[in-house]
């Protein structure tokens, strides 16, 4: 049976993976398409504590279930934010290449 | 005589009043000018009958254990700073009570004088309000008890010589001669100040009577004691325009012949004389090392300023080169302890050249002439001037029974009494080579053939002449009171340190060979000047090379330029280019510019890129976490 | 009279700074000479104000009077804003009223923004009044900021720009370094201040109040490494405001940036916070660290001396020879300082006085010739005598002053700073005395060049200072030949402090 | 029954894992999109071996289904005629240091403390509503809020105002 | 199960705001366009309204809700009133660039509300979840707000890159909270101190996961290297909203950190001597990053990022200072915030007032705004003097207090960096007055620097002057900058009462 320790290592891995995306995507929807793997590493970690651990040293049960119903939501609504704000940039600029959004710097 | 304070006062209380109300009083404010300093002459004979009447018993007055010198001493406080509190104060004894005749005796005269002389002068009021000024600070100096005061009187008088030098600064040579005149006199200011410092630190106080006594009784060391009096003389150098400092004197005849009379002849620049006489405990003090300076430097003195006088042909600096080397005489005498010699030919010395320079002021004022060589038989248009010039020119000459000759001889048989033999070698040379110059000068201005161009010339006013008459009385037969008249009054010496038989000793033969020189230099004179014999022009081309060196002054002035351009104001202006370049724009504006550089240079990380942003962001968690990591462990 | 003496200082402060405050949100305040008027209404009051509290001084009981304490934060920061003057501030403040005053007079032809600039200049008097009258760090910083901050804006829009051919001084650029040079000092001040109060709390003291820090100091509380590694904070920071060497650079180009009025407070006062500072904070409170750096200070003072009037020599324009000369005299002050002798400190406080009145003096007829000449290279200036005669003597009066000619104040101030010297620092006070005599090469050298001699046609239809530069300057030529001939109502009001510092 | 759960466990993981890579590295985005529709789907999965029915449920109706939907709309709606060549930028060496930087930090962090363990149970839907609904109470409402930001702000952003003809 | 809800009505002022934005939106919804200018002063009176009802209520409370994930507290009453006091002023601000500007008042200010909603919530939040949904509230209200001009491609980029740099940053901020979560199974900060406190031996997962916190609150102070995006986001976003920006939702998150680091680190003592240093490190860093690249802006707005940024790093170095023992540090930081907040709010009002006329945001486009409008000019330049911490005004007094607190927490050297990195800053402030007070004026065609101002749109019509309501909001903000910096005392009662709450 896997242990904790070994769903905190996917979800480091996943987590990892979505900030690499993050770093080295060119379009914005996919940078936030990295973003959401990162939630999802966040996720994969609280509900793996919440179930291995409950019962012990003072937790409250299933508060990493909670936790992570939030984080999905907080996370679809990003998404839909910011897709709507990279719509409207596309609609503006003919683009959602994120280095040639660059009108302002230093 | 406890108003003696007053005579300075008058004085000091007519300067401003002239200076700002001046024009509304009668001649322009010159008649208070005068009133002041005529007081101040009465004032003088009132102390004068005080002091000889006073005696130990009456307060304030005391008698000084060497010198055994009857002082009496006024003093109050000025101001405590700090721990330290300063006086001000008088002192009269002997010493002061000569000078005090000398100085408000001639400047009364001077400024009588100077009512015809500066007559119409746009700055009229102005002249006579610094004459005022400088009375004052000259009666000052000569009655201040402490070396402080004596030093402010000693600034004023130099500032005061300054204004009226560049009294026609309209003039570039009188501007710079005053500036040069100034600051010459300065370095050796320093010297004065450094060293009534370095006295002050020694004794604990800067009353003259308390240094005196540290330096009798030997609670001075003898460092301190060969330092100060070495020190206070770079002062009486720079002042008394002994050599290397002399040059400023010859360049102040560029002020009104007044002022040279005054200033320049009788009464300021024998302050340095005057500031030896005064601290001649402080160089008698142990061995009395710094006498011999004193000596050798009035030597030299005597003998270069003689020398150039000799070949000099302006009237004027002729007379002020005979003042240096004169000065230096003093000095001579004064380092061979011939205190009272130096005393009694200061005040021979000063009637006559006051009245010689008077004399020449009157010439001036007639001729508008100042080269001997364009004058001649002057005796014919103006006699009384003639006559009082001659006078003075023989007294100074040192022909016998004139007060010159009384006095040169004192100083000569100082010399020959406490100094090696060379020393009076030179010092009759030097005393042959004034006559000689003096000869020259009259002869060459006053005899001879009238030039043509001066038939018409008339002779000084009487506002002028009178002043110069009693002035030549009193150089021919000032003489008369250094003697000893038993019963009466024994003599000069005697008067300056009281009751002490100083009296008037003639060495005969010093004064029988002195005569003859004298004879001989005048002769000398008659022969070239008048007779017109001209052999000396051999000599002329014989020496060419050393006439020339003494024509152009021993180069003294061309060193002091070269020196001056060269070196200081070179310096200056390297140190005002190190500030700009090095301190500003190095020290100062570089970090500036290197932080402003630095802002630029960082505002590239923010690329306008996201990714980068997040990038930054990530190495940012990373280090953090690892950073926040090693501090828990 | 009780009653009085109770709020003296605090009206001290609060009349200019109420007239600024007044000026700025006066109705119709833009008619520019009423603002003027106003302004001198305001510096009369302040001068009157300074010179009852100084005459009212009692010296022979000394210490700090007027004393008047007002909570202003209390715990865990313990700031009380304490006023009171002692015998060394107390001339200070007299200086400050007295060339408050002549500024705001002579400033009267300011048709520029009018108003700003008379807010400015009072804000700036009543930043010094501050400083000079406070007893704690915390205000004492305060002020001392305040007076700093308005010199931006009055040189930056009231200044002059000028081209000195090899190279170019705007008055932005003299504005900002001075601001930036001060502020600079000030950081460096201020990390003093907050060394002492971590110090002072760890003494279980935790305050700002100098009266307080100031018996912790017998206490021992302040060991003499941690004075010694404070104390050059307090040193420099302050010094650069007293134009120590080599911190003295914005002295001078801010002179030639700076209006009139400006530069003779700059000159006048500003430049004396600093030493103050040094007193007042460096000494009181680390008297340890103070004497084992006071051989640094009194070499770097004889460097000022001579480095100003070195440099002085070889000038052109009338306000740099002033500005070095500046740095030259104020050398004198911290020499006075350094001596830690109660003559030298003395000397030292009464020099800045009389450098006070001095420069302000000499920069006032520079601008008086300034404005009618619109040069001020002494190679183009000359025979100013003949046009400007007044100008040209209260001209020699103070350039002799700043010679130190007997009968005139410095004279005064520079003997009793040379006399302390004397007693502790042989060698270099004779550096001192010869600087003393260098400063006559450069006064003489610009009387002749500037004021003596014939003038140029060009100079010929020249006019004379105006009635109020007139008024002003003989004012001020009064104060210093009274200062010159009796001291003694200044050196006897400073004696009774200086006696009391700690260390002296 | 244990190799059962390593298989399943290794297998989700590798999907999930795969996916993601698939998003972060594939050049064409339909791909990537479906890359990420794969690794949504898969974590599904782990919430299922970790008994979290409920969310398994709600990751796959709300990621699965509206998140993926509204991905491919954006990517439909701001094809710019460069799909098939999405390129990754200039600093990707950079982005790979740090995150293996990351990655080197994390796994030790959970290598070295894991609290003793305990088989993972599931929570009752009850408990779960429970909690929510009373101890979270604050959080769920600021939560709705949020949403409602979100939507206001999408729709003010994104509908074509008057601006563009 | 307790009843968790005894103390419910405690949240009505939250209740009042959720309200007040839903009436907003739907009076949006109702109302006619030519009706829509009362929008404003509905937002702005219903928050007056709410700060006395909150007064009123919550006076001296102190309870929690919810088993402690929310605090009602003096601390949380403070932030709370603060919070709406800056919205009424942004929503003056905005009036008139809205109107002229923007579309959808409405929702403007809606969000307006809903992210002052966001910030209340934030400031008394105790526990983690709770914490970073009202954050998230608080940003998701930010982005839409900065990109709200949707014609503007600044603003759309500004937004972009905002949200899509806040989602990265949140999700490594969740990824903390997973982590902490993971360790100590805990969220409430009281737990987590109790915990941190009986931790012993090593723990990683946890600190990483602290670390990972700090980051994602990092990113919303903008503390170096999480900066990046402040400046582009500034500059893009609509003028009030920059404004909000720096003044709110910077205040926001350090209303959070404190009571994070002051509840849930500080009492675990010896841990938090071991991070002490970590946050002096990252302050250190944020304040010279931000004055050093100040320096070399051309944009006003960006400029006022940066020194944004900077002065975030004064505070977080007072977080670093913060200590179990004192209310020392956490006066300082709350005083600090308002009296930045206070000057900040000052500046953004007359740089708006003065783009609503000229649309001109670059700093050489200021040039000869004193005689153009010198009641402007003197603001703004006061507002920067202030900002500088230039004395009489607020900004000397709160840095004082602040690197007094450093100081005393044994971080002398960082008070002294700041000292020294605040000098800097005045150089580009006073490089603003400059162009304000000494440059002539341009004629705004060609503003020497190359930065384009936003083309003109025919539609947009130029306001003829500053607004009677701007320029009473900044008389009202100048009044505070000089009543703080002259006498704080009052102000800092509250803030005690505050420290007192957070910290015990």
């Amino acid at each position: 049976m896997p242990s904790l320790f070994h769903f905190q290592l996917l979800s480091a891995a996943l987590f990892v993976i979505g900030m690499y995306g993050v770093l080295s995507r060119r379009s914005a929807v996919l940078i936030v398409m990295s973003i959401e793997l990162m939630l999802n590493a966040v996720n994969i970690n609280l509900i793996a504590a919440a179930s291995h651990l409950n019962g012990i040293g003072g937790f409250i049960r299933f508060d990493g279930h909670v936790i992570a119903i939030f984080v999905i939501t907080i996370a679809a609504a990003e998404l839909g934010l910011a897709l709507a704000i990279i719509l409207r940039i596309y609609r503006n600029r003919q683009t959602v290449n994120v280095d040639e959004i660059d009108l302002m710097r230093g | 005589m406890d108003w003696a304070w007053l005579i300075p006062v008058f004085c000091f209380a007519a300067a401003p009043v002239i200076v700002v109300a001046g024009r509304f009083l009668p001649g322009k404010g010159a008649s208070l000018s005068v009133l002041a300093i005529a007081g101040g002459f009465a004032m003088f004979w009132v102390v004068l009958a005080g002091f000889l009447g006073a005696g130990p018993a009456s307060n304030d007055c005391f008698t000084s254990v060497d010198t055994r010198a009857l002082t009496c001493a006024f003093s109050l406080s000025w101001f405590q700073a700090g721990d330290v509190q300063f006086f001000w104060g008088i002192v009269i004894d002997p010493l002061a009570v000569v000078m005090l005749g000398l100085v408000t005796f001639v400047a009364l005269l001077v400024q009588i004088y100077s009512l015809g002389y500066m007559h119409g002068d746009p700055r009229f009021g102005w002249y006579f309000a610094v004459h005022s000024l400088f009375a004052a600070a000259m009666l000052t100096l000569v009655l201040a008890d402490n070396f402080l005061l004596l030093y402010v009187a000693w600034e004023l008088v130099g500032i005061c010589s300054y204004l009226l030098i560049g009294f026609w600064h309209e003039r570039p040579a009188a501007k710079e001669a005053a500036k040069k005149a100034f600051i010459v006199t300065r370095i050796g200011d320093v010297g004065l100040l450094v060293g009534i410092l370095l006295l002050w630190r020694e004794v604990g106080s800067f009353s003259m009577a308390d240094a005196f006594d540290a330096a009798r009784t030997g609670a001075m060391s003898e460092g301190v004691a060969t330092a100060a009096a070495l020190l206070l003389f770079l002062g009486a150098m720079g002042k008394s325009a002994q050599v290397p400092f002399h040059v400023w004197l010859p360049d102040a005849m560029e002020g009104p012949t007044p002022v040279s009379a005054l200033i320049h002849a009788a009464t300021m620049v024998v302050a340095g004389v005057y500031l030896v006489a005064r601290a001649f405990p402080i160089f008698q003090a142990y061995d009395a090392d710094p006498l011999l300076v004193v000596a050798i430097v009035g030597l030299v003195t005597a003998l270069m300023a003689a020398s150039i006088a000799l070949a000099a042909t302006d009237l004027k600096r002729i007379l002020a080169y005979s003042t240096i080397s004169h000065l230096g005489l003093m000095m001579l005498s004064l380092g061979a302890f011939g205190y009272t010699a130096a005393v009694f030919h200061l005040l021979a010395h000063g009637f006559a050249k006051a009245l010689l320079f008077l004399a020449a002021g009157s010439v001036l004022h007639s001729t508008g002439e100042q080269d001997i060589r364009r004058m001649g038989g002057l005796r014919r248009v103006m006699p009384l001037t003639a006559l009082v010039f001659s006078v003075g020119a023989l007294s100074l000459g040192g022909i016998p029974i004139l007060a010159g000759y009384w006095s040169k001889e004192e100083v000569l048989a100082a010399v020959g009494y406490h100094r090696n033999a060379a020393f009076l070698v030179f010092a009759l040379l030097a005393s042959f080579l004034s006559a000689l110059y003096m000869a020259r000068a009259m002869f060459a201005a006053f005899f001879g053939a009238t030039k043509p161009g001066l038939e018409q010339v008339r002779d000084a006013p009487a506002l002028m002449a009178w002043p110069m008459v009693l002035l030549a009385v009193l150089a021919a037969g000032f003489g008369w009171v250094s003697f000893n008249w038993p019963g009466a009054y024994d003599g000069l010496g005697t008067f300056l340190f009281f009751g002490q038989a100083h009296g008037f000793k003639f060495t005969w033969w010093l004064g029988i060979l002195s005569a003859i020189l004298a004879i001989i230099a005048f002769a000398l004179a008659v022969l070239v000047y008048v007779r017109g014999a001209d052999f000396h022009h051999a000599a002329r081309a014989r020496f060419a090379l050393v006439i020339r060196v003494v024509e152009n002054k021993y180069y003294f002035d061309e060193v002091y330029q070269w020196t001056v351009d060269r070196v200081v104001l070179a310096f200056s202006g390297l140190v005002a280019l190190f500030d700009r370049a090095v301190v500003n724009d190095l020290a100062v504006n570089g970090p500036a510019h290197f932080i402003r550089r630095l802002g630029f240079a960082l505002r590239l990380h923010v690329t306008g890129h996201v990714y980068s942003y997040a990038l930054g962001m990530a190495l940012g968690t990373v280090g953090l976490a690892i950073f926040w990591w090693l501090r828990s462990t | 009279m009780e009653s009085f003496d109770q709020i003296a200082l605090l009206l001290l402060l609060v009349i200019p700074l109420a007239g600024a405050v007044l000026l700025m949100f006066a109705p119709g305040g833009r008619a520019s000479r009423e603002v003027w008027l106003f302004s001198v209404f305001v510096a009369v009051a302040s001068l009157a104000l300074s010179l009852v509290i100084f005459a009212r001084y009692d010296y022979d009981q000394g210490g700090f009077q007027f004393t008047r304490t007002f909570e202003w934060l209390d715990a865990p920061l313990n700031i009380d804003f304490s006023l009171g003057i002692d015998g060394i501030s107390a001339p200070l403040v007299l200086l400050n009223g007295i060339v408050l005053l002549g500024g705001v007079l002579i400033s009267q032809a300011i048709r520029y923004r009018t108003r700003d600039f008379f807010v400015l200049l009072l804000a700036l008097g009543s930043g010094v009044f501050g400083v000079f009258a406070v007893r704690d760090l915390f205000f004492l910083f305060f002020f001392y900021e305040l007076a700093v901050l308005p010199m931006y804006l009055l040189i930056g829009v009231w200044g002059s720009s000028t081209d000195f051919g090899t190279f170019l001084r705007t008055k932005e650029y003299g504005a900002m370094k001075l601001m930036l040079y001060l502020i600079a000092g000030s950081v460096l001040v201020w990390v003093g201040i907050l060394a002492v109060y971590v110090e002072a709390g760890a003494a279980g003291v935790p305050t700002f109040s100098l009266a307080e820090l100031g018996t912790l100091v017998p206490e021992g509380q302040f060991s003499e490494t941690f004075q010694t590694l404070v104390f050059p904070l307090f040193l420099i920071g302050f010094g650069v405001l007293a134009g120590l060497w080599p911190f003295h650079t914005w002295s001078p180009d801010g002179h030639v940036a700076a209006p009139t009025a400006v530069s003779m407070l700059h000159a006048g006062v500003l430049m004396k916070l600093g030493a103050y500072g040094i007193i007042r904070v460096g000494l009181v409170l680390l008297p340890d660290g103070a004497a084992n750096w006071m051989p640094v200070l009194i070499s770097l003072g004889t460097v000022n001396v001579l480095y100003g009037a070195v440099s002085a020599m070889s000038q052109q324009d009338l306000k740099y020879v002033i500005g070095y000369s500046s740095v030259s005299h104020m050398g004198y002050v911290l020499m006075g300082i350094a001596t830690l002798d109660r003559v030298g400190v003395a000397g030292g406080v009464l020099q800045m006085f009389s450098h006070g009145i001095m420069t302000a003096l000499m920069f006032l007829l520079v601008g008086a010739i300034y404005d009618r000449a619109h040069v001020r290279d002494i190679n183009v200036l000359n025979g100013l005598s003949n046009r400007m005669r007044v100008t040209s003597f209260f001209f020699a009066i103070a350039v002799l002053t700043s010679m130190g000619l007997p009968g005139l104040s410095g004279f005064i101030a520079e003997f009793m700073v040379f006399t302390g010297a004397f007693r502790t620092y042989l060698p270099l006070a004779v550096l001192a005395v010869i600087g003393a005599a260098l400063t006559a090469v450069y006064v003489l050298r610009l009387l002749a060049r500037t004021f003596l001699g014939e003038s140029d046609v060009r100079w010929q239809d020249l006019t004379d200072a105006g009635g109020m530069e007139k008024a002003v300057g003989g004012a001020f030529v009064l104060i210093l030949i009274f200062v010159g001939v009796w001291p003694d109502p200044l050196t006897r009001v400073i004696n009774a402090s200086v006696a009391t510092l700690p260390g002296v | 029954m244990l190799t059962v759960s390593w298989f399943v466990f290794v297998l989700l993981a590798v999907l999930t894992l795969g996916g993601a890579l698939g998003v972060v590295l594939t050049r064409n985005v339909v791909h990537a999109a479906l890359a990420l529709l794969l690794s949504l789907l898969a974590t599904a999965g782990v919430y299922l071996v970790l008994f979290a029915e409920f969310l398994a449920l709600v990751q796959v109706l709300i990621y699965g289904g509206a998140v993926t939907i509204v991905v491919v709309f954006a990517l439909m709606l701001t094809r710019g005629g460069d799909y098939p060549r999405i390129s990754d930028n200039k600093q990707w060496p950079l982005a790979a240091a740090a995150a293996v930087g990351l990655l080197a930090v994390l796994v030790p962090a959970f290598l070295i403390n894991t609290p003793e363990d305990t088989q993972a149970q599931s929570p009752a839907f009850s408990e779960l509503a429970n909690s929510l609904f009373t101890r979270w109470a604050i959080p769920f409402e600021i939560a709705s809020l949020v949403l409602l930001v979100a939507l206001v702000g999408a729709i003010i952003i994104a509908r074509s105002g008057r601006d563009e003809g | 199960m307790p009843d968790l809800t005894a103390n419910l009505e405690l949240l009505t002022p939250e209740f009042a705001l959720a309200g007040l934005a839903f009436l907003v939106f739907t009076a949006d919804l109702l109302l006619p366009v030519r009706g829509k200018v009362v929008l404003p002063w509905l937002a702005a009176g219903g928050l007056a309204g709410i700060i006395i009802l909150s007064l009123l209520m919550l006076w001296g409370e102190n309870q929690t809700l919810y088993d402690g994930l929310l605090a009602v507290d003096d601390y949380s009453l403070f932030f709370k009133v603060f919070f709406l006091g800056i919205g009424i002023f942004i929503v003056f601000a905005s009036i008139d660039y809205v109107n002229q500007f923007l579309e959808n008042p409405g929702e403007f200010y809606g969000l307006l509300l809903l992210s002052i909603l966001g910030m209340n919530v934030m400031a008394q939040s105790r526990e983690l979840l709770t914490a970073y949904i009202s954050l998230e509230l608080l940003s998701f209200s930010l982005y839409v707000l900065a990109s709200h001009a949707r014609s503007s491609p600044r603003s759309n980029e500004a937004g972009l890159k905002y949200i899509l740099v806040g989602a990265f940053s949140s999700a490594i901020l969740l990824y903390g909270i997973s982590m902490v979560y993971g360790t100590l199974g805990v969220t409430r900060f009281d737990d987590i101190s109790a915990a941190l406190a009986a931790v012993n031996g090593v723990s990683p997962s946890l600190w990483v996961g602290v670390a990972l916190i700090l980051v994602g609150l990092g990113f919303k102070v903008a503390a170096v290297p999480f900066h990046m995006w402040a400046p582009d986001v500034y500059e893009g976003s609509p003028f009030p909203i920059t404004a909000y920006l720096a003044i709110g939702s910077k205040t926001a998150a350090f209303a959070l950190v404190l009571r994070l680091a002051a509840e849930g680190f500080v009492p675990a003592v010896e841990r938090w001597e071991q991070w002490q240093v970590i946050l002096a490190v990252l302050a250190a860093a944020t304040m010279l990053t931000g004055n050093l690249v100040a320096l070399a802006q051309r944009n006003l707005k960006r400029l006022m990022a940066y020194s944004g940024i900077s002065h975030g790093g004064f505070v977080l170095a007072g977080l670093a200072a913060l200590s179990s023992g004192s209310h020392l540090a956490s006066n300082g930081i709350m005083l600090y915030l308002v009296g930045y907040c206070v000057a900040s709010l000052v500046v953004f009002a007359g740089l708006i007032a003065f783009f609503n006329t000229t649309r001109r945001e670059t700093i050489t486009g200021l040039a000869g705004l004193a005689d153009s409008r010198p009641f402007l000019a003197a603001s703004i330049a006061i507002g920067l003097f202030s900002l500088g911490g230039l004395p009489i005004f607020a900004g000397f007094a709160i840095k004082f207090y602040l690197f007094t607190a450093i100081a005393q927490a044994g971080f002398l050297w960082l008070a002294g960096l700041a000292i020294f990195s605040s000098l800097v800053s005045i150089y580009y402030y006073l490089q603003v007055i400059r162009q304000m007070y000494i440059e002539p004026a341009s004629d705004g065609q060609d503003e020497g620097t190359g930065e384009p101002l936003e083309e003109p749109v025919s539609t947009v019509r130029l306001a003829a002057g500053p607004s009677a309501l701007l320029l009473a909001v900044i008389g009202i903000g100048i009044a505070a900058l000089f009543w703080i910096g002259v006498y704080p005392a009052p102000l800092l009662d509250p803030i005690e009462a505050a420290s007192q709450a957070i910290l015990p």
